[in-house]
């Protein structure tokens, strides 16, 4: 009986962004239509091209880094803080990381771990400043982030200067840092048949980092105190949590991870921070941090579908639609995701209140305490 | 459009004239950005007038990673275009890795030369050039002894036009100041789009007694323009293009005295060109103010009194008397 | 019945704890001191911009956008909905300036963009409210929806038209500016003489009073009138109460979810407005133009204590020292140092008074290096004067004691006959 | 007193909600100038019941006559009009606005499109004058205690001219004395010609009042008692429940000599200036109960955190078992064996979104079952939780439901059986029967009373006064933030503490 309950809540949870992509697609074709493009052709073309071997390298590689970067934001809407900071976070953290990476010489893993590690505090120290002023001054980390992005690109602008931490190329009009040799490189996997190009080596780091987030909330004291403190603070104050130590644990851990949006790249492309370095990755953290519902597993599944969309949106170009059509079906794809499971949230709600009346109505004349009274508890 | 079948590069060395395809790739913003992307355009637009070729325009969207810029190249190469123009720097990286690739395939990109290779032509710009013969410009009309640049974004690519402004100020007054301002930091590339930045920063600078601005900043310019006919008396000057003759700006146009002109246009078009005279172009090639590939622009008819003077030293740096640097 | 008290011949307000009159004054004293300090400042390191009627011109104009942004999201957030996609309203209210102030005039430019303003708030409404989704969620949705919109319609409606791209409208005329008569002609001579205190203050005058745009006029206008309705009126007392405790609310017979869908589209309404007053201000639609204000309206709006004149002096604040360094970036912002320094030590002193060592001692030595770092230079690196505004809005919220207090069902997804 | 048209008659209401028959064929009719009680168990459906008469929910089946007329009300706004006033069972007000903004909402006297707070301020203080019911118009919500919340919520009733007035247990967190206060303004206005319908587990208060009584068992009407002299409050719960009215008692001492919880001059003092708690001592020993009576607001709630260290006072030191714990944060509390009932459950003892078995790690997911070094132990919280919910009779369908779909008696019993677990040394219990009904309150405190025999020291913060006296060992009262008088239970009457309470007499 309960297993099949279970099976049919898995079930329910399955269709919820089927409907929701389906009725996306639905809101797409209405615009393709609306300026006379074919929408059948428009999908079978992204489709057709997102599943070539190369484009499924660029999708995978676009999903490792926005998995950083959503599950960065999970951590801190586990606990209600709004961490908006995240692309001022990985930004300067992938900035100092290149920096010290291109500075020194190591053997070749120890080099790896090394920006990693300065990745990865960098991003803890800037998302550390937000935290400490929310747990210490009360200021609203919405405000602070939002702020500490601002402040972050200024920082780097100051640093990425011809004189101080910045080196020239000659003839470019580009400015970067010192390049990383490739003792501090990590090559990527050719692990998609039928192409020569790589996945990110890092994109092992995200799967750890995923499983990591899971087993960390769900499996340990820690994060029980965690989401605890997220679903209620005064219940998490009784039961022993020391809230702004929970505070600034968890924007520490938020920014540490967003510390590593910015190494795929790094690491495994750029190998230097110069002024295209991909921005706003924080912002698309968000969105699909929330398409994932905040979970290990379905941030994987929303990073792909972003990286999916991303990508294939460039096929639409070379067929002459305006490739901003995928930003509007992202917007539609996140509202509609979440207006699904937001309905199948009520309806699992009412079931199992239905259940709960169920076993409260069970005969029972007499008031349980009567029965205490008279057998002898145990 | 075109189909994206064709596996492998086209022919490429035997040119027939209307069977070859022209693949351009844009920066951010696009054809229509009334500046950079546009002038490129428009010279593509030309040669697509005289010779006979199809076309293909992609863009860059915001936040996008090399790998991206990659497969946008990699999608005309693969799609038989040929040759193939990246515009901005920012393609420079990406098409290093697709040129080796495709190496039957003729490319170009716009304002760099950090890489070449023998099927890659490199049009680069001596925008210090240029700039300088506006300041000078400047300098000599400024009544106060005090000028302004704004920059839209503080790039290594416009503070080759700050120095070379600031350069060609001095050359005229030593003793003159030059305001100095860029409106925004990388990778807040807005300063571009923000003409209210544009127009409080140029207050700024004519408050401070500043009565020539030279806006470097793309389409927060217009705001700087603004501001300067608003306090009636200072002077504007544009990039890029002759900014005195584009419609948006029709409004300000009679305190624009000049702009600083960069011919992506006519580099666009010049390797067109020579891919279709069966001699692409490859190698860097620099489009200075000997090769008609910086200058200024004389349409405002008040111009007219310091155009003596900044021919004179067009003369002196194209002979090397005096050489400008691209630093500031 | 003698039931007329002595206290109730008190102010014609919900809370009489400070009277209206004495708030006034303390408004005026706290202005008056910043003047004192600016003006000391100015002195001391002869950076006349920080005090200039065009630097305080620029302030008002850099504000209004904020505080437009930052008042939709005090209706909102008042009614209890949280609006992050403030910043796509607002993009989506400089499209329509662009597209519609080219065609038809500046102020019909101007009722497209609260049209489609309010079409954002709808959406958002229709989530929020109707659909009960996370409020974040839906914001977010609303921001990346409007920015793939915005560049999809231009790409259909701008292309091909003179002056216009897919990232830019064509050009439009703005709508007027007015000036106070005589002020400026009045105030002028007093402000040339450099007189400690009282030139500064006539700049003030000048700077606020002389070529305002009439969309900055309106925009003072709606703060104000949002005050008063929202706090003297039943419908705002409706309106706020659905963000206090719908369920209190709705058992007093108050038609929440229609509130919450009036505030909500309100917002967007406001949040167009600041858009229009940006494409305004450049004559121009052009894609990115929000620069992400719409954001630091929300931060404003925060700051502010989801308050009118809380945000109007959080956007000023912002407006300011965006304007200081827009303008003379590299001396005013240098000058804003020592500035920062005299209220540190100041802070730091209060600190130490009360006993408080360790913040004391850390905000003192802060103190101390900024004095130093003011001393040893003449100016701030530009890409550091650059971040001015934000710096500046983090030490004050810093500083500042919190009693920050929002809307107690703020965020909270109400369903009508479902009691908490 | 002869039968007229009465003003309120329901009948036939039948309400179901998914699974639930909330409300079955219930038939009442109030008098006008009477006080009709309604008494039921927890979930029995008077609430349903009250919340169908005032519009907020809609009736499936039934009628609802006002004064003789078939009415049917889509909202509140319709009963409002209708004559309707309800105080609900959990305030209903805002706590950052005033009192007269939360009075006057959705009925605003406006003068030129605009609010005009002096007539209101005029209307408020003159209703208030004439029953008694005097609060401060201009102060904020949050600022008030219960007692002044419960006014404001009869006054909000009352300035909308209500004929008919619903008070869904208002009593409960009263004391005896704002008891009778109530009570007069009630007879005050049934003098009036009002109608009230009251609703209350506290039979005594009840039988008082009332002037006629309905018992609803499981959604239905059982009877109506048209005398209340004619029945006792015995024969009235056995009406309600089919069983004994629960009598809270301890039968021998088992007092101790080893000394667990000791309060040292704890004193606090906020940062506004006010002191909340000033130089309160005292020590319990194990075994022992020691009940603290007390008007809500005098600084229990902030007594009870300072020995959980959740709130650090000025001065002063908490002693557990001996040691000085001072300084400790509340989970170490915890771990040395402090077990915590808090007031409020939905929001200081509960995860309502998050399973039982979640809930039942709560406070405890440092310690076994719960956890295993560093990582938690989710077979063994699951089967303790099982274990908790066959113990104390939790009706839940499987450990695995969200905790907001419990009841708030299931609720309660869960958290009870959760910080029973592992042996505590200190229990802390903050009316830990409060809403709860008869049979789970009876529950409860033997649970409490086994826990004493095998050892356990409890501070009980109570506001129910016979729960206070019959449970505890020794009683004391806290009055602003200063423990004033000790009783011995067995010889004190709730009058006595009553005014103890209220600072009027210095008992022995
Ligand atoms: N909104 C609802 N949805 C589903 N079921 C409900 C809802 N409200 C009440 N119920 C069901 O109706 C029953 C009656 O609840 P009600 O609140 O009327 O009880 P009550 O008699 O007021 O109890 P108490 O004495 O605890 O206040 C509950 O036990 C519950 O099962
Ligand atoms: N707003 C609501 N929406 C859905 N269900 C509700 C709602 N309010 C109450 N319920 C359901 O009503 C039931 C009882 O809720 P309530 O807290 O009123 O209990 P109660 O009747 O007071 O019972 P107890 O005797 O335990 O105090 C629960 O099972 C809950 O699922
Ligand atoms: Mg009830
Ligand atoms: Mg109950």
């Amino acid at each position: 009986m309960r297993r099949r309950f279970d099976l049919r809540s898995v079930l329910i949870a399955l269709a919820a962004p089927v409907l929701a992509i389906l009725f996306s697609v639905v809101v797409i074709s209405v615009v393709l239509l609306a300026v006379g493009d074919n929408p059948f052709d428009v999908f079978s073309k992204m489709i057709e091209y997102g599943t070539q071997p190369r484009t499924e390298v660029l999708i995978l590689n676009s999903a490792t880094i926005y998995y950083f970067s959503a599950v960065a934001v999970a951590i801190g809407f586990k606990m209600n803080l709004f961490n908006i900071g995240v692309d001022g976070q990985y930004r300067l953290a992938a900035f100092a990381a290149a920096v010290v990476g291109g500075s020194i010489n190591l053997p070749a893993p120890l080099h790896v771990l090394v920006i990693l590690v300065t990745a990865v505090l960098v991003g803890a120290m800037w998302a550390g400043i937000a935290a400490v002023l929310r747990a210490y001054r009360g200021v609203s980390e919405v405000i602070s982030t939002i702020m500490l992005n601002f402040i972050a690109t200024g920082v780097i602008a100051y640093l990425l200067q011809p004189g101080r931490l910045a080196v020239e190329v000659q003839g470019s009009n580009n400015i970067g840092t010192e390049p990383i040799p490739p003792s501090g490189q990590v090559p990527g996997m050719a692990i998609i048949p039928g192409t020569e190009s790589k996945v990110y080596g890092l994109a092992i780091l995200a799967v750890l980092v995923g499983f990591g987030y899971w087993f960390l909330l769900n499996r340990t004291r820690f994060g029980f105190d965690l989401r605890a403190t997220g679903m209620s603070e005064s219940a998490a104050v009784s039961s022993g949590v020391d809230i702004k130590r929970m505070i600034v644990a968890a924007m520490l851990l938020s920014g540490a991870v967003a510390g590593l949006v910015g190494m795929p790249q790094l690491l495994g492309s750029s190998y230097s921070y110069s002024l295209d370095f991909p921005a706003g990755l924080g912002f698309t953290g968000i969105a699909i941090a929330l398409l994932g519902r905040n979970n290990a597993v379905g941030i994987a599944f929303g990073a792909l579908l972003w990286g999916f969309l991303d990508n294939s949106a460039q096929i639409l170009d070379l067929e002459g639609v305006p490739k901003e059509i995928v930003t509007i079906m992202q917007g539609t794809i996140v509202l509609s995701v979440v207006i699904a499971y937001e309905l199948v949230r009520r309806y699992r709600l009412r079931e199992q209140q239905r259940l709960t009346g169920q076993a409260t109505a069970e005969p029972t004349g007499i008031g349980p305490g009567a029965d205490e009274r008279e057998g002898a508890p145990a | 459009g075109g189909d994206s079948d064709g596996g492998g590069a086209s022919a490429g060395s035997s040119v027939s004239p209307a069977s070859y395809k022209v693949g351009l790739a844009y920066d951010i913003g696009g054809r229509g950005d009334q500046s950079f992307n546009d002038a490129a355009a428009r010279g593509l637009d030309q040669a697509q007038k005289e010779f006979n070729f199809e076309k293909k325009e992609l863009e860059a969207s915001a936040g996008e990673t090399d790998a991206q810029k990659e497969e946008r190249l990699r999608l005309l190469a693969t799609g038989g275009y040929n040759p193939i123009i990246a515009v901005g720097f920012a393609y420079a990286t990406a098409l290093k890795a697709v040129s080796a690739e495709f190496p039957d395939t003729s490319f170009a990109i716009i304002d760099d030369a950090s890489f070449t290779a023998a099927n890659v032509a490199n049009l680069v710009f001596a925008e210090e050039q240029g700039s300088f013969l506006v300041g000078a410009i400047a300098a000599s009309a400024s009544k106060t002894g005090n000028i302004g640049f704004i920059g839209g974004v503080n790039t290594p690519l416009l503070q080759k036009f700050e120095a070379g402004y600031t350069q060609g100020a001095k050359a005229v007054n030593a003793d003159i100041t030059v305001q100095v301002k860029y409106l925004t930091q990388p990778p807040d590339f807005t300063g571009f789009n923000d003409p209210a930045k544009g127009k409080t920063t140029a207050q700024g600078m004519i408050d401070n007694k500043a009565d020539v601005v030279y806006a470097a900043a793309g389409g927060s310019g217009s705001g700087a323009f603004e501001a300067a006919k608003a306090a009636a008396g200072p002077w504007g000057i544009g990039v890029d293009s002759d900014q005195y003759k584009l419609p948006s700006l029709a409004k300000v146009k009679d305190i624009i005295l000049t702009s600083m002109i960069k011919r992506v246009d006519v580099a666009v078009y010049q390797f067109v060109k020579s891919y279709n005279d069966g001699a692409p172009a490859t190698g860097i090639q620099t489009f200075d103010l000997a090769k008609e590939g910086v200058g200024y622009s004389t349409s405002n008819p008040a111009v007219a009194e310091y155009t003596a003077k900044a021919d004179e030293f067009k003369e002196k740096i194209i002979s090397g008397e005096i050489t400008v640097s691209a630093k500031p | 019945m003698s039931a007329v008290t002595t206290e109730s011949v008190a102010p014609p307000q919900g809370r009489p704890r400070l009277g209206a009159n004495r708030r006034l004054w303390r408004t005026l004293y706290l202005l008056s001191a910043i003047m004192l300090l600016l003006s000391f400042v100015r002195v001391v390191s002869d950076a006349q911009d920080i005090t200039s009627a065009g630097t305080f011109a620029a302030a008002l104009g850099l504000a209004v956008p904020i505080a437009m942004a930052g008042l939709g999201g005090l209706w909102s957030e008042r009614s209890g909905v949280v609006n992050i996609g403030l910043e796509g309203m607002m993009i989506l209210g400089t499209w329509g300036m662009g597209w519609a102030a080219y065609q038809w005039g500046p102020w019909v430019g101007l009722l497209a963009a609260i049209a489609f303003g309010a079409l954002g708030g709808l959406l958002h409404a229709l989530a929020t409210v109707t659909f009960g989704v996370d409020q974040i969620v839906s914001g977010v949705a609303i921001n990346i929806l409007a920015l793939g919109l915005t560049q999809y319609l231009s790409a259909v409606a701008f292309e091909g038209v003179e002056g216009g791209g897919p990232t830019q409208s064509p050009r439009f005329d703005a709508i007027s500016t007015v000036s106070v008569p005589g002020v400026d002609s009045l105030l002028s001579p007093i402000a040339d003489k450099d007189w400690f205190f009282v030139s500064d203050v006539a700049n003030l005058i000048i700077g606020l009073t002389t070529g305002v745009s009439l969309i900055t006029v309106l925009a003072i206008l709606l703060l104000v009138a949002s005050f008063v309705v929202l706090w003297r009126t039943a419908f705002g007392l409706r309106l706020r109460s659905c963000g206090e405790n719908p369920w209190a609310a709705e058992s007093l017979g108050v038609r929440v979810y229609r509130y919450k869908y009036v505030a909500v589209v309100m917002s967007g309404v406001f949040a167009g407005i600041g858009g229009a007053y940006l494409a305004d201000a450049a004559n121009i639609y052009r894609e990115g133009q929000t620069g992400g204000r719409g954001y630091i309206g929300l931060a404003a709006m925060i700051f502010g204590n989801w308050r009118p004149a809380g945000l109007a002096s959080g956007a000023g604040l912002f407006g300011y020292i965006d304007a200081l360094q827009l303008r003379q970036g590299g001396t005013s912002v240098h000058a804003l140092l020592l500035a920062a320094a005299i209220l540190l030590g100041l802070f730091a002193a209060i600190q130490l008074w009360r006993q408080r060592w360790v913040s004391g001692a850390v905000v003192g030595v802060i103190g101390a290096v900024v004095l130093w770092w003011y001393l040893v230079t003449d100016e701030v690196a530009g890409e550091i004067a650059s971040i001015a505004p934000y710096v500046t809005t983090l030490l004050v919220l810093a500083l500042a004691s919190q009693r920050l207090r929002m809307p107690a069902a703020d965020g909270q997804i109400y369903r009508r006959g479902e009691s908490h | 007193m002869t039968t007229t048209t009465p003003s309120v008659e329901l009948s036939g209401i039948t309400k179901r909600f998914p699974g639930v028959v909330a409300n079955r064929d219930v038939n009442i009719k109030a008098q006008a100038g009477h006080v009709h009680a309604i008494v039921g168990e927890n979930g029995a459906g008077k609430s349903t019941l009250m919340n169908i008469l005032y519009g907020l929910l809609r009736p499936d089946e039934g009628t609802i006559h006002v004064d003789g007329r078939e009415v049917s009300f889509a909202s509140p706004s319709d009963a409002i009009a209708a004559g309707i006033g309800m105080v609900h069972q959990h305030f209903k007000l805002a706590d950052n606005f005033t009192v007269l903004e939360n009075v006057v909402l959705g009925a605003e006297p406006t003068r030129g499109g605009r609010l005009d707070f002096e007539a209101a301020r005029q209307r408020i203080t003159e209703i208030s004058q004439r029953y008694g019911l005097e609060v401060e118009t201009d102060a904020l919500v949050e600022e008030l205690g219960v007692g002044d919340r419960q006014r404001v919520e009869i006054l909000k009733v009352l300035y909308r001219g209500a004929r008919i007035l619903i008070l869904d247990e208002p009593t409960a967190v009263l004391v005896p004395q704002e008891v009778d206060e109530l009570f007069d303004a009630l007879r005050e206005l049934k003098g009036e010609g009002l109608t009230v319908i009251f609703i209350s587990h506290k039979l005594d208060e009840v039988l008082s009042v009332a002037d006629e009584i309905t018992v609803i068992r499981r959604g239905t009407t059982v009877t109506t008692v048209e005398d209340p002299r004619s029945v006792t409050a015995r024969q009235l719960a056995e009406l309600m429940v089919g069983s004994e009215l629960p009598v809270p008692e301890l039968r021998e001492s088992t007092v101790q000599d080893r000394v667990m919880l000791t309060a040292d001059g704890l004193t606090l003092t906020l940062p506004d200036g006010r002191t909340v708690l000033s130089d309160v001592t005292f020590s319990i020993r194990s075994g022992e109960i020691l009940g603290i009576a007390g008007v809500e607001g005098n600084g229990q709630a902030e007594l009870v955190e300072a020995v959980m260290g959740v709130r650090r006072p000025t001065s002063g030191t908490v002693h557990l078992g001996g040691e000085d714990v001072s300084h400790w944060s509340t989970r170490q509390r915890r771990e040395a064996g402090l077990a915590y009932i808090p007031e409020d459950r939905t929001r200081s003892a509960l995860l309502l979104e998050a399973p039982l078995w979640e809930n039942r790690m709560l406070g405890h997911q440092t310690m076994a079952p719960n956890a295993r070094g560093p990582l938690l132990n989710r077979g063994g919280a699951r089967a303790d939780t099982e274990r908790i919910v066959r113990e104390y009779d939790v009706r839940t369908p499987s450990i695995d439901v969200a905790a907001s779909a419990l009841s708030g008696g299931n609720q309660q019993k869960l958290i009870v059986g959760r910080e029973m677990t592992g042996e505590p040394q200190v229990l802390v219990a903050a009316h830990p029967t409060r809403g709860v009904d008869v049979g789970a309150q009876a529950a409860i405190w033997e649970h409490i009373r086994n826990a004493r025999a095998a050892g356990l020291a409890v501070l009980l913060i109570s506001a129910d006064l016979d729960e206070l006296i019959g449970m505890s060992d020794r009683l004391t009262v806290i009055f602003r933030g200063q423990l004033v008088a000790d009783f011995d239970p067995r010889q004190v009457t709730p009058q006595q503490l009553g005014s103890a309470m209220t600072g009027a007499g210095e008992a022995a």
